[in-house]
Protein backbone atom coordinates (compact mmCIF):
# COMPACT_ATOMS: atom_id res chain seq x y z
CA UNK A 1 0.00 0.00 0.00
CA UNK A 2 3.47 2.34 0.35
CA UNK A 3 3.81 4.45 -2.74
CA UNK A 4 1.88 5.84 -5.68
CA UNK A 5 0.09 2.81 -7.38
CA UNK A 6 0.07 1.66 -10.61
CA UNK A 7 -2.00 4.52 -12.78
CA UNK A 8 0.66 7.19 -11.47
CA UNK A 9 3.63 5.37 -12.34
CA UNK A 10 2.07 4.47 -16.13
CA UNK A 11 0.64 8.14 -16.87
CA UNK A 12 3.66 9.74 -15.20
CA UNK A 13 6.09 7.68 -17.89
CA UNK A 14 3.75 9.43 -20.43
CA UNK A 15 3.19 13.39 -19.61
CA UNK A 16 6.69 13.75 -18.03
CA UNK A 17 8.47 13.64 -21.44
CA UNK A 18 5.65 15.96 -22.78
CA UNK A 19 6.50 18.41 -19.68
CA UNK A 20 9.87 18.08 -21.18
CA UNK A 21 9.06 19.23 -24.07
CA UNK A 22 7.17 22.44 -23.55
CA UNK A 23 9.54 23.44 -21.22
CA UNK A 24 12.00 23.55 -24.12
CA UNK A 25 9.29 24.94 -26.20
CA UNK A 26 8.72 27.80 -23.41
CA UNK A 27 12.60 28.52 -23.53
CA UNK A 28 13.13 28.73 -27.26
CA UNK A 29 10.54 31.19 -27.97
CA UNK A 30 11.67 33.23 -25.21
CA UNK A 31 12.62 35.77 -27.15
CA UNK A 32 9.13 35.86 -28.55
CA UNK A 33 6.70 35.39 -26.60
CA UNK A 34 6.87 35.75 -22.29
CA UNK A 35 8.33 33.16 -20.76
CA UNK A 36 12.04 32.29 -21.38
CA UNK A 37 14.47 30.99 -19.74
CA UNK A 38 13.70 30.87 -15.89
CA UNK A 39 9.96 29.61 -16.34
CA UNK A 40 10.98 27.20 -19.29
CA UNK A 41 13.79 25.59 -16.35
CA UNK A 42 11.11 25.32 -13.69
CA UNK A 43 8.72 23.24 -15.81
CA UNK A 44 11.71 21.08 -16.69
CA UNK A 45 12.40 20.73 -13.55
CA UNK A 46 9.14 19.60 -12.74
CA UNK A 47 9.27 16.71 -15.22
CA UNK A 48 12.46 15.61 -13.28
CA UNK A 49 9.97 16.11 -9.87
CA UNK A 50 7.03 14.31 -11.40
CA UNK A 51 9.50 10.99 -12.32
CA UNK A 52 11.10 11.15 -8.57
CA UNK A 53 7.26 11.31 -7.09
CA UNK A 54 5.67 8.77 -9.38
CA UNK A 55 8.45 6.27 -8.75
CA UNK A 56 10.06 6.93 -5.71
CA UNK A 57 13.44 7.77 -4.99
CA UNK A 58 15.94 5.14 -4.25
CA UNK A 59 18.50 6.79 -2.30
CA UNK A 60 22.03 6.33 -3.95
CA UNK A 61 20.94 6.60 -7.71
CA UNK A 62 19.98 9.88 -6.47
CA UNK A 63 23.12 11.23 -4.96
CA UNK A 64 24.67 9.85 -8.34
CA UNK A 65 22.14 12.00 -10.59
CA UNK A 66 22.67 15.23 -7.76
CA UNK A 67 26.19 14.71 -9.10
CA UNK A 68 25.67 15.43 -12.15
CA UNK A 69 23.16 18.21 -11.95
CA UNK A 70 25.95 20.19 -9.90
CA UNK A 71 27.94 19.69 -12.81
CA UNK A 72 25.20 20.88 -15.15
CA UNK A 73 24.47 23.88 -12.78
CA UNK A 74 28.11 25.04 -12.72
CA UNK A 75 28.58 24.67 -16.34
CA UNK A 76 26.03 26.76 -17.15
CA UNK A 77 27.09 29.35 -15.05
CA UNK A 78 30.78 29.18 -16.73
CA UNK A 79 29.09 29.47 -19.94
CA UNK A 80 27.08 32.37 -19.13
CA UNK A 81 29.72 34.06 -17.61
CA UNK A 82 31.80 33.19 -21.11
CA UNK A 83 29.12 34.37 -23.27
CA UNK A 84 29.23 37.89 -21.49
CA UNK A 85 32.58 38.23 -21.64
CA UNK A 86 32.66 37.11 -25.21
CA UNK A 87 30.59 40.68 -25.57
CA UNK A 88 33.24 42.77 -24.03
CA UNK A 89 35.79 41.83 -26.46
CA UNK A 90 34.48 41.12 -29.31
CA UNK A 91 31.86 43.89 -30.01
CA UNK A 92 34.49 46.61 -29.60
CA UNK A 93 32.10 48.58 -27.63
CA UNK A 94 33.23 47.79 -23.72
CA UNK A 95 30.16 46.63 -22.54
CA UNK A 96 29.50 43.26 -20.84
CA UNK A 97 27.09 41.53 -22.17
CA UNK A 98 27.14 43.26 -25.23
CA UNK A 99 24.64 41.51 -28.25
CA UNK A 100 27.71 40.68 -30.94
CA UNK A 101 25.59 38.34 -32.89
CA UNK A 102 23.24 40.00 -35.75
CA UNK A 103 19.83 40.30 -34.68
CA UNK A 104 17.75 39.34 -37.56
CA UNK A 105 14.51 40.01 -38.07
CA UNK A 106 12.24 40.51 -35.67
CA UNK A 107 9.53 37.63 -35.17
CA UNK A 108 11.70 35.24 -36.72
CA UNK A 109 12.99 32.07 -34.19
CA UNK A 110 16.16 32.74 -35.12
CA UNK A 111 16.70 35.93 -34.09
CA UNK A 112 17.65 38.84 -31.28
CA UNK A 113 21.45 38.32 -31.19
CA UNK A 114 22.79 36.34 -28.25
CA UNK A 115 19.59 36.51 -26.14
CA UNK A 116 18.21 32.90 -27.04
CA UNK A 117 21.60 31.27 -26.53
CA UNK A 118 21.23 33.28 -23.26
CA UNK A 119 18.33 31.82 -22.51
CA UNK A 120 19.28 28.32 -23.41
CA UNK A 121 22.01 28.74 -20.94
CA UNK A 122 19.23 30.33 -17.74
CA UNK A 123 17.45 27.83 -18.30
CA UNK A 124 19.76 24.86 -17.92
CA UNK A 125 21.10 26.27 -14.87
CA UNK A 126 17.18 27.10 -13.21
CA UNK A 127 16.18 23.54 -14.35
CA UNK A 128 19.27 21.96 -13.02
CA UNK A 129 19.47 24.36 -9.64
CA UNK A 130 15.78 23.08 -8.77
CA UNK A 131 15.77 19.87 -9.36
CA UNK A 132 19.31 19.80 -6.79
CA UNK A 133 17.25 21.56 -4.39
CA UNK A 134 14.64 18.91 -4.76
CA UNK A 135 16.88 16.06 -4.05
CA UNK A 136 18.47 17.76 -1.80
CA UNK A 137 15.21 17.78 0.73
CA UNK A 138 14.28 14.25 0.24
CA UNK A 139 17.85 12.91 0.81
CA UNK A 140 18.99 15.48 3.66
CA UNK A 141 15.21 14.74 5.22
CA UNK A 142 16.31 10.89 5.74
CA UNK A 143 19.87 12.11 7.09
CA UNK A 144 18.58 14.46 9.27
CA UNK A 145 16.44 11.87 10.77
CA UNK A 146 18.82 9.59 11.24
CA UNK B 1 -21.23 38.20 -23.50
CA UNK B 2 -17.38 37.06 -22.85
CA UNK B 3 -17.27 39.55 -20.10
CA UNK B 4 -20.28 37.51 -18.05
CA UNK B 5 -18.83 34.12 -18.49
CA UNK B 6 -15.38 35.61 -17.20
CA UNK B 7 -16.87 37.39 -13.86
CA UNK B 8 -18.75 33.70 -13.42
CA UNK B 9 -16.10 31.58 -13.87
CA UNK B 10 -14.03 34.05 -11.09
CA UNK B 11 -17.35 33.68 -8.64
CA UNK B 12 -16.95 29.94 -8.89
CA UNK B 13 -13.09 30.60 -7.88
CA UNK B 14 -14.77 32.47 -4.89
CA UNK B 15 -16.89 29.20 -4.00
CA UNK B 16 -13.62 27.05 -3.90
CA UNK B 17 -12.15 29.76 -1.75
CA UNK B 18 -15.32 29.61 0.79
CA UNK B 19 -14.50 25.70 0.47
CA UNK B 20 -10.68 25.81 1.25
CA UNK B 21 -11.74 28.02 4.66
CA UNK B 22 -14.72 25.80 5.88
CA UNK B 23 -13.56 22.82 4.84
CA UNK B 24 -13.52 20.10 7.87
CA UNK B 25 -10.70 18.39 7.14
CA UNK B 26 -7.26 18.84 5.24
CA UNK B 27 -8.59 16.95 2.58
CA UNK B 28 -11.75 18.87 1.77
CA UNK B 29 -8.94 21.41 1.22
CA UNK B 30 -6.70 19.60 -1.25
CA UNK B 31 -10.00 18.84 -3.24
CA UNK B 32 -10.55 22.72 -3.65
CA UNK B 33 -7.13 23.72 -4.64
CA UNK B 34 -7.19 20.91 -7.59
CA UNK B 35 -10.56 22.27 -8.73
CA UNK B 36 -9.53 25.81 -8.29
CA UNK B 37 -6.49 24.90 -10.55
CA UNK B 38 -8.57 23.81 -13.55
CA UNK B 39 -10.71 26.54 -13.36
CA UNK B 40 -8.40 28.89 -13.85
CA UNK B 41 -7.21 26.96 -17.35
CA UNK B 42 -10.59 27.88 -18.28
CA UNK B 43 -10.67 31.31 -17.64
CA UNK B 44 -7.21 31.67 -19.01
CA UNK B 45 -8.67 29.99 -22.41
CA UNK B 46 -11.72 32.78 -22.08
CA UNK B 47 -9.19 35.69 -22.30
CA UNK B 48 -7.54 34.66 -25.09
CA UNK B 49 -10.86 35.36 -27.32
CA UNK B 50 -11.15 38.18 -25.17
CA UNK B 51 -7.52 39.98 -24.88
CA UNK B 52 -6.60 38.52 -28.29
CA UNK B 53 -3.19 37.78 -26.24
CA UNK B 54 -2.61 34.56 -27.67
CA UNK B 55 -0.14 33.59 -25.75
CA UNK B 56 -2.32 33.12 -22.67
CA UNK B 57 -3.22 29.58 -24.09
CA UNK B 58 0.75 28.49 -23.46
CA UNK B 59 0.11 29.74 -19.67
CA UNK B 60 -3.16 27.39 -19.75
CA UNK B 61 -0.98 24.87 -20.25
CA UNK B 62 1.82 25.36 -18.06
CA UNK B 63 -0.74 26.11 -15.61
CA UNK B 64 -2.31 22.45 -16.06
CA UNK B 65 1.15 20.65 -15.78
CA UNK B 66 2.13 22.37 -13.04
CA UNK B 67 -1.38 22.13 -10.93
CA UNK B 68 -0.90 18.26 -11.94
CA UNK B 69 2.42 17.64 -10.35
CA UNK B 70 0.94 20.36 -6.79
CA UNK B 71 -1.99 17.70 -6.92
CA UNK B 72 0.04 14.52 -6.80
CA UNK B 73 3.06 16.25 -4.76
CA UNK B 74 -0.24 16.30 -1.71
CA UNK B 75 -1.46 13.49 -2.54
CA UNK B 76 2.05 11.87 -1.68
CA UNK B 77 2.23 13.63 1.56
CA UNK B 78 -1.38 11.55 2.06
CA UNK B 79 -0.25 8.36 1.12
CA UNK B 80 3.04 8.09 3.11
CA UNK B 81 4.56 11.13 4.29
CA UNK B 82 7.43 10.18 2.91
CA UNK B 83 8.73 11.01 -0.39
CA UNK B 84 11.38 8.56 -0.36
CA UNK B 85 9.13 5.70 -1.44
CA UNK C 1 -18.51 35.40 -33.27
CA UNK C 2 -19.01 31.47 -33.77
CA UNK C 3 -22.47 30.34 -32.54
CA UNK C 4 -21.22 26.68 -32.17
CA UNK C 5 -18.57 28.45 -30.13
CA UNK C 6 -20.63 30.57 -27.94
CA UNK C 7 -22.62 27.45 -27.36
CA UNK C 8 -19.95 25.15 -25.80
CA UNK C 9 -18.77 28.28 -23.53
CA UNK C 10 -21.76 28.12 -22.08
CA UNK C 11 -22.27 24.79 -21.68
CA UNK C 12 -18.53 24.61 -20.53
CA UNK C 13 -19.81 27.76 -17.68
CA UNK C 14 -22.65 25.36 -16.49
CA UNK C 15 -20.76 22.03 -16.02
CA UNK C 16 -18.30 24.40 -14.02
CA UNK C 17 -21.20 25.83 -11.86
CA UNK C 18 -22.85 22.45 -11.45
CA UNK C 19 -19.55 20.88 -10.44
CA UNK C 20 -18.29 23.68 -7.91
CA UNK C 21 -22.22 23.86 -6.58
CA UNK C 22 -21.61 19.49 -5.70
CA UNK C 23 -18.19 21.25 -3.72
CA UNK C 24 -20.09 23.14 -1.70
CA UNK C 25 -23.05 20.87 -1.07
CA UNK C 26 -22.26 16.94 -0.85
CA UNK C 27 -21.23 15.33 2.29
CA UNK C 28 -17.57 13.92 2.21
CA UNK C 29 -14.44 14.16 0.62
CA UNK C 30 -14.81 10.94 -2.03
CA UNK C 31 -18.54 12.44 -3.02
CA UNK C 32 -16.75 16.04 -3.29
CA UNK C 33 -13.87 14.59 -5.80
CA UNK C 34 -16.89 12.70 -7.54
CA UNK C 35 -19.19 15.89 -8.44
CA UNK C 36 -16.14 18.33 -8.76
CA UNK C 37 -13.46 17.08 -10.58
CA UNK C 38 -15.18 15.73 -13.52
CA UNK C 39 -17.67 18.12 -13.84
CA UNK C 40 -15.32 20.99 -13.83
CA UNK C 41 -12.77 18.87 -15.92
CA UNK C 42 -15.26 18.03 -18.50
CA UNK C 43 -16.73 21.98 -18.35
CA UNK C 44 -12.99 23.41 -19.10
CA UNK C 45 -12.44 21.05 -21.85
CA UNK C 46 -16.04 22.52 -23.54
CA UNK C 47 -13.97 25.96 -23.31
CA UNK C 48 -11.12 24.75 -24.49
CA UNK C 49 -12.97 22.58 -27.62
CA UNK C 50 -14.83 26.26 -28.17
CA UNK C 51 -11.55 27.89 -28.31
CA UNK C 52 -10.50 25.18 -31.38
CA UNK C 53 -13.27 25.83 -33.05
CA UNK C 54 -13.57 29.51 -32.98
CA UNK C 55 -9.64 29.77 -34.21
CA UNK C 56 -9.78 26.92 -36.76
CA UNK C 57 -6.40 25.12 -37.60
CA UNK C 58 -4.01 27.85 -36.40
CA UNK C 59 -1.42 27.83 -34.01
CA UNK C 60 -3.43 28.69 -31.06
CA UNK C 61 -6.52 26.60 -31.76
CA UNK C 62 -4.02 23.31 -32.00
CA UNK C 63 -2.74 24.24 -28.54
CA UNK C 64 -5.85 24.69 -26.89
CA UNK C 65 -6.54 21.08 -29.13
CA UNK C 66 -3.47 19.71 -27.73
CA UNK C 67 -4.57 20.97 -23.96
CA UNK C 68 -7.81 18.60 -24.04
CA UNK C 69 -6.39 14.70 -23.65
CA UNK C 70 -3.36 16.88 -21.17
CA UNK C 71 -6.24 18.02 -18.82
CA UNK C 72 -7.88 14.89 -19.00
CA UNK C 73 -5.14 12.80 -18.50
CA UNK C 74 -3.67 14.98 -15.65
CA UNK C 75 -7.20 15.39 -13.83
CA UNK C 76 -8.13 11.52 -13.49
CA UNK C 77 -4.94 10.93 -12.48
CA UNK C 78 -4.91 13.78 -9.93
CA UNK C 79 -8.45 12.73 -9.01
CA UNK C 80 -7.41 8.92 -8.47
CA UNK C 81 -4.17 9.78 -6.60
CA UNK C 82 -6.49 12.41 -4.19
CA UNK C 83 -8.59 9.22 -3.58
CA UNK C 84 -6.01 6.79 -3.25
CA UNK C 85 -4.12 8.66 -1.08
CA UNK C 86 -7.60 10.13 1.53
CA UNK C 87 -8.29 6.56 2.00
CA UNK C 88 -4.85 5.52 2.92
CA UNK C 89 -4.68 8.61 4.99
CA UNK C 90 -7.90 7.15 7.23
CA UNK C 91 -10.44 9.64 5.73
CA UNK C 92 -13.72 7.71 6.54
CA UNK C 93 -16.70 7.07 4.33
CA UNK C 94 -19.60 8.69 4.61
CA UNK C 95 -22.06 7.35 7.21
CA UNK C 96 -24.83 6.47 4.70
CA UNK C 97 -22.41 4.22 2.60
CA UNK C 98 -23.67 1.66 1.06
CA UNK C 99 -20.61 -1.28 0.97
CA UNK C 100 -16.81 -1.14 0.96
CA UNK C 101 -14.95 -3.59 -0.24
CA UNK C 102 -11.52 -2.05 -0.63
CA UNK C 103 -11.44 -1.72 3.55
CA UNK C 104 -10.60 -5.33 3.68
CA UNK C 105 -7.55 -5.04 1.46
CA UNK C 106 -5.80 -2.42 2.94
CA UNK C 107 -6.76 -4.09 6.76
CA UNK C 108 -4.71 -7.40 5.16
CA UNK C 109 -1.91 -5.33 3.76
CA UNK C 110 -1.25 -3.44 6.84
CA UNK C 111 -1.46 -5.81 9.19
CA UNK C 112 0.65 -7.67 7.15
CA UNK C 113 3.16 -5.48 7.48
CA UNK C 114 3.04 -5.35 11.34
CA UNK C 115 3.32 -9.12 11.35
CA UNK C 116 6.42 -8.92 9.25
CA UNK C 117 8.43 -5.98 11.68
CA UNK D 1 13.78 1.13 -31.06
CA UNK D 2 11.88 2.80 -28.00
CA UNK D 3 14.13 5.54 -28.50
CA UNK D 4 13.05 6.52 -31.96
CA UNK D 5 9.43 5.72 -30.86
CA UNK D 6 9.66 8.52 -28.64
CA UNK D 7 11.55 10.53 -30.59
CA UNK D 8 9.27 10.98 -33.47
CA UNK D 9 5.98 11.17 -30.95
CA UNK D 10 8.15 14.52 -29.62
CA UNK D 11 8.92 15.98 -33.09
CA UNK D 12 5.15 15.41 -34.32
CA UNK D 13 4.15 17.05 -30.75
CA UNK D 14 6.59 20.09 -31.45
CA UNK D 15 5.82 20.38 -35.02
CA UNK D 16 1.68 20.52 -34.11
CA UNK D 17 2.49 23.08 -31.13
CA UNK D 18 4.39 25.78 -33.27
CA UNK D 19 3.23 25.18 -36.60
CA UNK D 20 5.75 26.81 -38.88
CA UNK D 21 7.29 24.83 -41.65
CA UNK D 22 10.05 27.39 -41.74
CA UNK D 23 14.03 25.00 -41.95
CA UNK D 24 14.99 26.76 -38.76
CA UNK D 25 12.05 25.53 -37.00
CA UNK D 26 12.26 21.78 -38.20
CA UNK D 27 15.81 22.04 -37.30
CA UNK D 28 15.10 23.63 -33.51
CA UNK D 29 12.42 20.72 -33.01
CA UNK D 30 14.97 18.15 -33.78
CA UNK D 31 17.27 18.55 -31.37
CA UNK D 32 14.65 19.60 -28.76
CA UNK D 33 13.11 15.76 -29.67
CA UNK D 34 16.43 14.69 -28.95
CA UNK D 35 17.62 15.61 -26.24
CA UNK D 36 13.81 14.63 -24.94
CA UNK D 37 14.14 11.06 -25.95
CA UNK D 38 17.69 10.88 -24.66
CA UNK D 39 16.78 12.06 -21.11
CA UNK D 40 13.50 10.14 -21.21
CA UNK D 41 13.45 6.77 -23.23
CA UNK D 42 15.01 4.95 -20.34
CA UNK D 43 11.92 5.32 -18.79
CA UNK D 44 9.34 5.11 -21.47
CA UNK D 45 8.49 1.18 -21.28
CA UNK D 46 5.51 0.97 -23.79
CA UNK D 47 5.71 -1.46 -26.28
CA UNK D 48 6.89 -0.20 -29.20
CA UNK D 49 5.57 -2.48 -31.90
CA UNK D 50 1.82 -1.21 -30.99
CA UNK D 51 2.23 2.32 -32.04
CA UNK D 52 2.95 1.28 -35.95
CA UNK D 53 -0.50 -0.35 -36.26
CA UNK D 54 -2.66 2.01 -38.41
CA UNK D 55 -5.75 -0.37 -37.44
CA UNK D 56 -5.65 0.44 -33.93
CA UNK D 57 -5.75 4.30 -34.25
CA UNK D 58 -9.39 3.58 -35.92
CA UNK D 59 -10.52 1.86 -33.40
CA UNK D 60 -9.38 4.59 -30.63
CA UNK D 61 -11.12 7.18 -33.10
CA UNK D 62 -14.14 4.82 -32.12
CA UNK D 63 -13.50 4.46 -28.46
CA UNK D 64 -13.41 8.39 -28.27
CA UNK D 65 -16.53 8.55 -29.55
CA UNK D 66 -18.35 5.95 -26.84
CA UNK D 67 -16.26 7.63 -24.12
CA UNK D 68 -17.26 11.20 -25.07
CA UNK D 69 -20.94 10.15 -25.30
CA UNK D 70 -20.94 8.22 -21.78
CA UNK D 71 -19.15 10.87 -20.09
CA UNK D 72 -21.72 13.55 -21.48
CA UNK D 73 -24.86 11.25 -20.25
CA UNK D 74 -23.43 10.10 -17.10
CA UNK D 75 -22.75 14.13 -16.38
CA UNK D 76 -26.22 15.32 -16.70
CA UNK D 77 -26.86 12.33 -14.20
CA UNK D 78 -24.54 13.50 -11.81
CA UNK D 79 -25.51 17.37 -11.87
CA UNK D 80 -29.44 16.47 -11.55
CA UNK D 81 -28.49 14.51 -8.45
CA UNK D 82 -26.39 17.30 -7.11
CA UNK D 83 -29.32 19.84 -7.94
CA UNK D 84 -31.98 18.10 -6.56
CA UNK D 85 -32.45 19.25 -3.14
CA UNK D 86 -33.18 15.84 -1.69
CA UNK D 87 -29.56 14.73 -3.12
CA UNK D 88 -30.31 11.12 -3.98
CA UNK D 89 -26.84 9.61 -3.42
CA UNK D 90 -25.88 6.18 -2.17
CA UNK D 91 -21.64 5.90 -2.43
CA UNK D 92 -19.74 2.58 -1.90
CA UNK D 93 -16.62 1.18 -3.14
CA UNK D 94 -16.89 -2.09 -5.30
CA UNK D 95 -15.14 -4.32 -6.55
CA UNK D 96 -14.68 -5.20 -10.34
CA UNK D 97 -12.63 -7.97 -12.38
CA UNK D 98 -11.23 -6.91 -15.31
CA UNK D 99 -10.05 -9.02 -18.33
CA UNK D 100 -7.99 -7.06 -19.60
CA UNK D 101 -3.82 -8.34 -19.57
CA UNK D 102 -1.60 -5.27 -19.97
CA UNK D 103 -0.74 -2.87 -17.65
CA UNK D 104 -1.23 -0.07 -19.91
CA UNK D 105 -4.59 -0.81 -21.17
CA UNK D 106 -5.85 -1.30 -17.42
CA UNK D 107 -4.71 2.11 -16.49
CA UNK D 108 -6.95 3.54 -19.50
CA UNK D 109 -9.57 1.82 -18.35
CA UNK D 110 -9.24 2.93 -14.96
CA UNK D 111 -8.63 6.48 -16.28
CA UNK D 112 -12.03 6.31 -18.32
CA UNK D 113 -13.89 4.84 -15.34
CA UNK D 114 -12.46 8.13 -13.47
CA UNK D 115 -13.64 9.92 -16.19
CA UNK D 116 -17.00 8.88 -16.35
CA UNK D 117 -18.70 11.15 -13.74
CA UNK D 118 -20.61 8.85 -10.80
CA UNK D 119 -17.48 6.70 -10.77
CA UNK D 120 -14.20 6.93 -10.13
CA UNK D 121 -11.39 4.76 -8.99
CA UNK D 122 -9.46 4.36 -5.95
CA UNK D 123 -6.86 1.51 -6.72
CA UNK D 124 -5.70 -1.12 -9.07
CA UNK D 125 -4.37 -4.22 -7.62
CA UNK D 126 -3.78 -6.91 -10.20
CA UNK D 127 -7.00 -7.95 -11.74
CA UNK D 128 -9.38 -6.21 -9.33
CA UNK D 129 -10.34 -2.50 -9.89
CA UNK D 130 -11.94 -1.10 -6.46
CA UNK D 131 -14.53 1.79 -7.65
CA UNK D 132 -16.17 4.50 -5.41
CA UNK D 133 -19.53 4.80 -7.12
CA UNK D 134 -21.59 7.90 -6.20
CA UNK D 135 -25.01 5.39 -6.38
CA UNK D 136 -24.81 1.61 -5.74
CA UNK D 137 -27.97 0.92 -8.14
CA UNK D 138 -27.47 -2.67 -7.08
CA UNK D 139 -25.04 -5.35 -4.92
CA UNK D 140 -24.60 -8.63 -7.71
CA UNK D 141 -21.41 -8.11 -8.83
CA UNK D 142 -22.25 -9.54 -12.38
CA UNK D 143 -24.75 -6.76 -12.54
CA UNK D 144 -22.89 -3.59 -12.10
CA UNK D 145 -19.53 -5.27 -13.06
CA UNK D 146 -21.57 -4.63 -16.83
CA UNK D 147 -22.94 -1.69 -16.15
CA UNK D 148 -19.42 -0.04 -15.16
CA UNK D 149 -16.99 -1.68 -17.86
CA UNK D 150 -18.49 -3.99 -20.30
CA UNK D 151 -19.15 -0.65 -22.38
CA UNK D 152 -15.31 -0.23 -22.60
CA UNK D 153 -13.56 -3.51 -22.28
CA UNK D 154 -14.07 -4.79 -25.88
CA UNK D 155 -12.71 -1.69 -27.02
CA UNK D 156 -10.21 -1.50 -25.15
CA UNK D 157 -9.19 -5.36 -25.98
CA UNK D 158 -9.29 -4.23 -29.90
CA UNK D 159 -6.58 -1.10 -29.20
CA UNK D 160 -4.13 -2.12 -26.33
CA UNK D 161 -3.93 -6.50 -26.82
Amino acid sequence: MKGMGIIVVKVSQIIAPVIFLFGLYVIVHGHLSPGGGFAGGVIMASAFILQILANGAILPKLRHEEHGLEFLESAAILGFLILAGLGLIISGSFVFFANFINRGVVGQLISAGFIPIENIIVGMEVCAAIATIFIALVVFKDEVSE
Amino acid sequence: MLDILIYILMGLGFLCFIRVVIGPTMVDRMVAIDIFGILVVGICALLVLKSGRTFLIDVAIAWIMLSFIGTITLAKYLTGKKLDE
Amino acid sequence: MNTISIILFIVGAAFDLFGCIGLLRLPDVYNKLQSATKSVTLGTCSILLGLFIHYGFTAVGLKALIAIPILFFTSTVAAHALVRGSYLFGVKLWDKSVIDDYKKVVQISTEGKEVEK
Amino acid sequence: MRYLTLFIIMFLLWMLITLNLALSNIIVGLVAALITALVFGSQFKLNWKKFYNPLRYIWLLIYIIVFVWECIKANFDVAFRVLSPKMPIKPGIVKVRTKLKTSFARVILANSITMTPGTITVDVIDDDLFIHWIYVSSKDSKIYTKKIIGRFEKLLKRIFE
